[in-house]
């Protein structure tokens, strides 16, 4: 199964049995944002707590999913708390980068072709969420991986609106 | 082999599609309830009117169109006689069971309900009959009501009679896409019959696999969809009672619908032309109606015979092989159920599972199967499904438990 | 032959059909407007699925799954590069172009339309696009006003401001399927803009035949059949701006549109997915990829200037043999018209016409083409129409002449 | 063009060149019935004035259309003008037997394979409507054939029910 070693990377397989930063927090003051991947029935709950510098304060995950999109959403939780909003939504935008949003096609549905075309600070390292890569060869997992960011992205645009 | 058993070797042959080989390894079709897979007299039939009779039907004198019309309307008659419909013009064309449940919401929907109606569905059902209700219901505002489900995943009727109580509509799967259940049909359609309403049967997962006849369902509509009995993708069945269908206003508009088209109104055609708006899908219809005889060659009986007894093997299999690691959804009695396998580990995700499957050159379906209010009801968001056909055997359930093994020894902590 | 004109002999070889023929006569298919024929390259692309890739799409992680899915959404972006539309997402595969009208006059018009509003057609609308205004206007209580068409088959745009003041849309043909005439698309869409209307195009007689650029065309929606355009039964496309997609409610409810369903009802998934309930035509999108493909191939370009020629040709042919004696519809001049041709005699029906061109192995179409008002217009109830294609050249136009020569005798008194 | 004689007898173009009992009576006493034919657009406008007795007494047809289904209305009219309506019904259903209705499928359209099951008197005698027999080889001109008739019936039911 030599595909599947590629996919399934024993850090992934670690962050999917032992999620970082699984729970919930109190809303208000955090802010909590659904996201369905309306294919397979994931569901993740975000909830980010930013203060008012546009800091990442705390957050938090919930919801159910395959390994995939579970350990994306553990490491994405590590890799933006503490972070500037802004550095966290440059994060976001090299790791749909990383997926090759942009360029493959995932199809079918619209948003992943829209991700934004933010200039991305050359120094964002992506570090554990590397080992992500090899969903790429995997197209209809690239959704399954980028959920919490997309529903993390959401929950930014709600707070800035709000 | 008896006259009500079936060749599956035999049958395999005329399914290219199944020779092929993922990775040196037999590929394991088991995802039939999502979409089956074409005998080659279903591309036949097909590749005949492209390269011999194609034409728009219904509008030319030529022979080219009088060939393609005739194709078209013997398909009709096809399709008729296969779910034992009094009359073919009973029979209209749409692109999808989905568009055929719409019709029903939506066109006779507008015309036959009103605020504080009711609309009566089950917690199994598709999407697609439940979705179309929710959509009418927020139009016009009339209550949807649920029958429930219970742990052995039956429909749990015992509070039937109030739930039809001034309802106007029952509308109901034949057969789960999900737990396999069969459901109760011609009870369902006295009891919604008793209390006044109208029956809907989505029969999207039941026409494919037993013998139908629409009379003794008893139902005032039935949907189908063509691509999951052989059929090519691009067409739907919509069944109706021709009284119900004659009282009914259009649904789309357009060309090959009308009697008359002047600037003040038009006047509809008679049925079936008055559903079927537009070039209609002339081609798959033949290739349904190709898949229907095919069918019927093999013997709906057999068809059933041998799903029952593959259902048997598989449940016997995989209990044998994974004992209380797996869960399956459903009915525990095979001759209650279809070929339909919804299953799950407590710790590895349908989606996950699939792709060790896929590895393994079987193909299963994971996900919600467009049944979320029914995976909420079991507290899941996604099941491994695996679902049987004519073409499957033995050697397919053998298959998929040897895979169903490396995907939990693959995820084992 | 140079870079921009096409070489009929080549493309004729590539469509098996016209190589039959009809009592030993050499078939002249001259029926395109109606539905075209189908070069073997797009029986390939679909037969090609059949065989090796068939699936359910978007819902698998097998991988038939997903070289079908990557299948049908390249089939997607193939169309969206034809039509020149800025994102593929915003192509809406539909089942024809009559369910693509129907989709934007029920699911926008219900949301966006009212009593005491205004809707603008002209009268030489097909069906397709009257009776899905018609029938919205019947429930909802707008006023249907109709743009004029002259003696020479044009739009009678002297009163256009008059007509549009006030109005919600305009819906028009961007060629008339059965006079012929290209109609002034971007300036009507502009009088339209300035008005506040929306506009509705419907292209299924110019995105087969013309180079198409819907951003250039300053429509809001576009629709049209793949069937008219080499591609299978079962297909159509209605392309729609991105803003106006996003606000509009779904058409149809079912599997595949949704992002979450539960007892209380339903959010919908994105464009493009929010408009494709159910299992969508998915061989048949695979088959008008590769039918828009073919013809970039050709070139649109070429293509047009092939039909404008071949327009020339047949005017002046049928006036040197048939002279008064047959009526042609529609501008006179070939370049502001395709190639679609409406005839009468004054003594002999159309009816009768096209069955002594059957004859001849000539096929044409007689009726009124849906179009029942236009036709009102004319004092017709019927014209026999003949119209080409990529694989129709001078010798087809020279059979449809000594066909309706003999037609004419054959009936004269 | 051995095909194309045996659609069109002579007989035929006559009725479609000289056309019996062309054009209106008064309505009332008269009863007014149109028929379409949805596919080619043939109209054909049926005027028949019946007495208390249940007797055709006039009949006059107008519309326009194709030969065959001017031919036909020509014929129809000669053949029950002066009937009595439950022959002229008769006469209707021995005309569609001759077409195949029943046998033979026309394609699409409910009306004419809901022909009704009377039965027919074994006298009734179709004389030169015989000649519209060539039609049944020509199914799509079946319905041109047997629009008149369509029409007739539709009149009669309505004055039934009046
Ligand atoms: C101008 C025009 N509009 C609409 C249609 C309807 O297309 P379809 O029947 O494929 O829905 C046609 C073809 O019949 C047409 O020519
Ligand atoms: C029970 C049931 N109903 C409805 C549908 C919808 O069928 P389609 O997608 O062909 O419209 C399906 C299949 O997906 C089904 O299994």
């Amino acid at each position: 199964m030599a595909g599947l070693e590629d996919l399934y990377r024993e850090i992934i397989l670690d962050h999917y049995r032992s999620p970082r930063n699984k729970g919930e927090l109190e809303t208000p003051p955090a802010h909590r944002t659904e996201g369905f991947n309306p294919l397979c029935g994931d569901e993740i709950v975000v909830y980010v707590d930013t203060d008012d510098d546009g800091n990442v304060n705390d957050i938090k995950i919930g919801g159910q999913g395959c390994s995939i999109s579970q350990s994306s959403a553990s490491m994405m939780s590590a890799a933006v708390k503490g972070k500037s909003v802004e550095e966290a939504r440059q994060i976001t935008s090299a790791f749909k980068r990383l997926m090759s949003i942009h360029e493959t096609s995932v199809g079918g549905d619209g948003s992943e072709a829209e991700a934004d075309d933010l200039e991305i600070d050359p120094d964002i390292k992506l570090g554990d969420l590397e080992a992500l890569q090899g969903v790429v060869k995997f197209p209809t997992r690239i959704k399954c991986a980028t959920l919490a960011w997309n529903t993390l992205n959401q929950a930014f645009d709600e707070i800035d609106e709000a | 082999m008896s006259n009500d058993t079936i060749d599956v070797a035999a049958i395999r042959r005329d399914f290219p599609i199944l020779a092929q080989t993922q990775d040196d390894k037999r590929l394991v079709f088991l995802d039939s309830a999502a979409s089956s897979q074409h005998p080659q007299q279903v591309l036949d039939a097909m590749n005949d009117v492209y390269l011999n009779s194609y034409a728009n039907v219904h509008r030319g004198v030529y022979q080219l169109a009088e060939r393609a019309t005739s194709a078209y309307e013997n398909a009709r008659k096809s399709v008729a006689r296969f779910i034992g419909a009094p009359s073919a013009n009973e029979v209209i064309f749409t692109k999808n069971a989905t568009e055929a449940i719409n019709l029903v919401a939506q066109a006779w929907g507008r015309a036959n309900l009103g605020p504080g109606d009711a609309v009566v569905l089950t917690l199994m059902e598709h999407h697609a009959n439940i979705v179309p209700w929710q959509m009418m219901a927020a139009e016009i505002g009339f209550e949807i009501r649920w029958i429930e489900v219970t742990d052995d995943g039956q429909l749990d009727l015992s509070n039937l009679d109030q739930l039809l109580d001034g309802a106007k509509v029952l509308a109901f799967t034949a057969m789960s896409n999900v737990l396999g259940t069969v459901n109760p049909v011609e009870r369902l359609t006295a009891a919604a019959k008793a209390a006044g309403a109208i029956t809907v049967v989505d029969a999207c997962q039941s026409v494919p696999h037993f013998p139908t006849n629409v009379v003794e369902m008893g139902a005032d509509f039935v949907a189908f969809s063509g691509h999951k009995m052989l059929g090519p993708s691009g067409i739907g069945v919509l069944w109706g009672r021709m009284e119900m269908l004659d009282a009914m206003p259009p649904f789309l508009g357009g060309g090959g619908m009308i009697v008359n088209v002047t600037r003040d109104g038009f006047s509809a055609d008679a049925v079936p032309g008055k559903f079927e708006a537009g070039t209609p899908p002339i081609v798959e219809a033949v290739g349904l109606g190709a898949a229907v005889e095919y069918l019927e060659n093999i013997g709906m009986e057999a068809v059933r015979k041998h799903e029952v007894e593959l259902t048997a093997y598989t449940m016997r299999t995989l209990t044998e092989r994974l004992g209380d690691d797996l869960i399956l959804l459903g009915p525990s009695e095979p001759a209650a159920r279809g070929g339909v396998f919804s299953l799950a580990f407590a710790d590895v995700h349908a989606h996950d599972v699939s792709q060790v499957l896929d590895e393994h050159a079987v193909c299963i379906r994971p996900g919600h199967h467009c049944a979320k209010p029914l995976m909420k009801r079991f507290d899941m968001n996604a099941t491994a499904r695996a679902s049987v056909y004519i073409y499957n055997d033995t050697d397919d359930i053998d298959a998929l438990a040897d895979a169903l093994v490396a995907a939990r020894d693959f995820f084992a902590l």
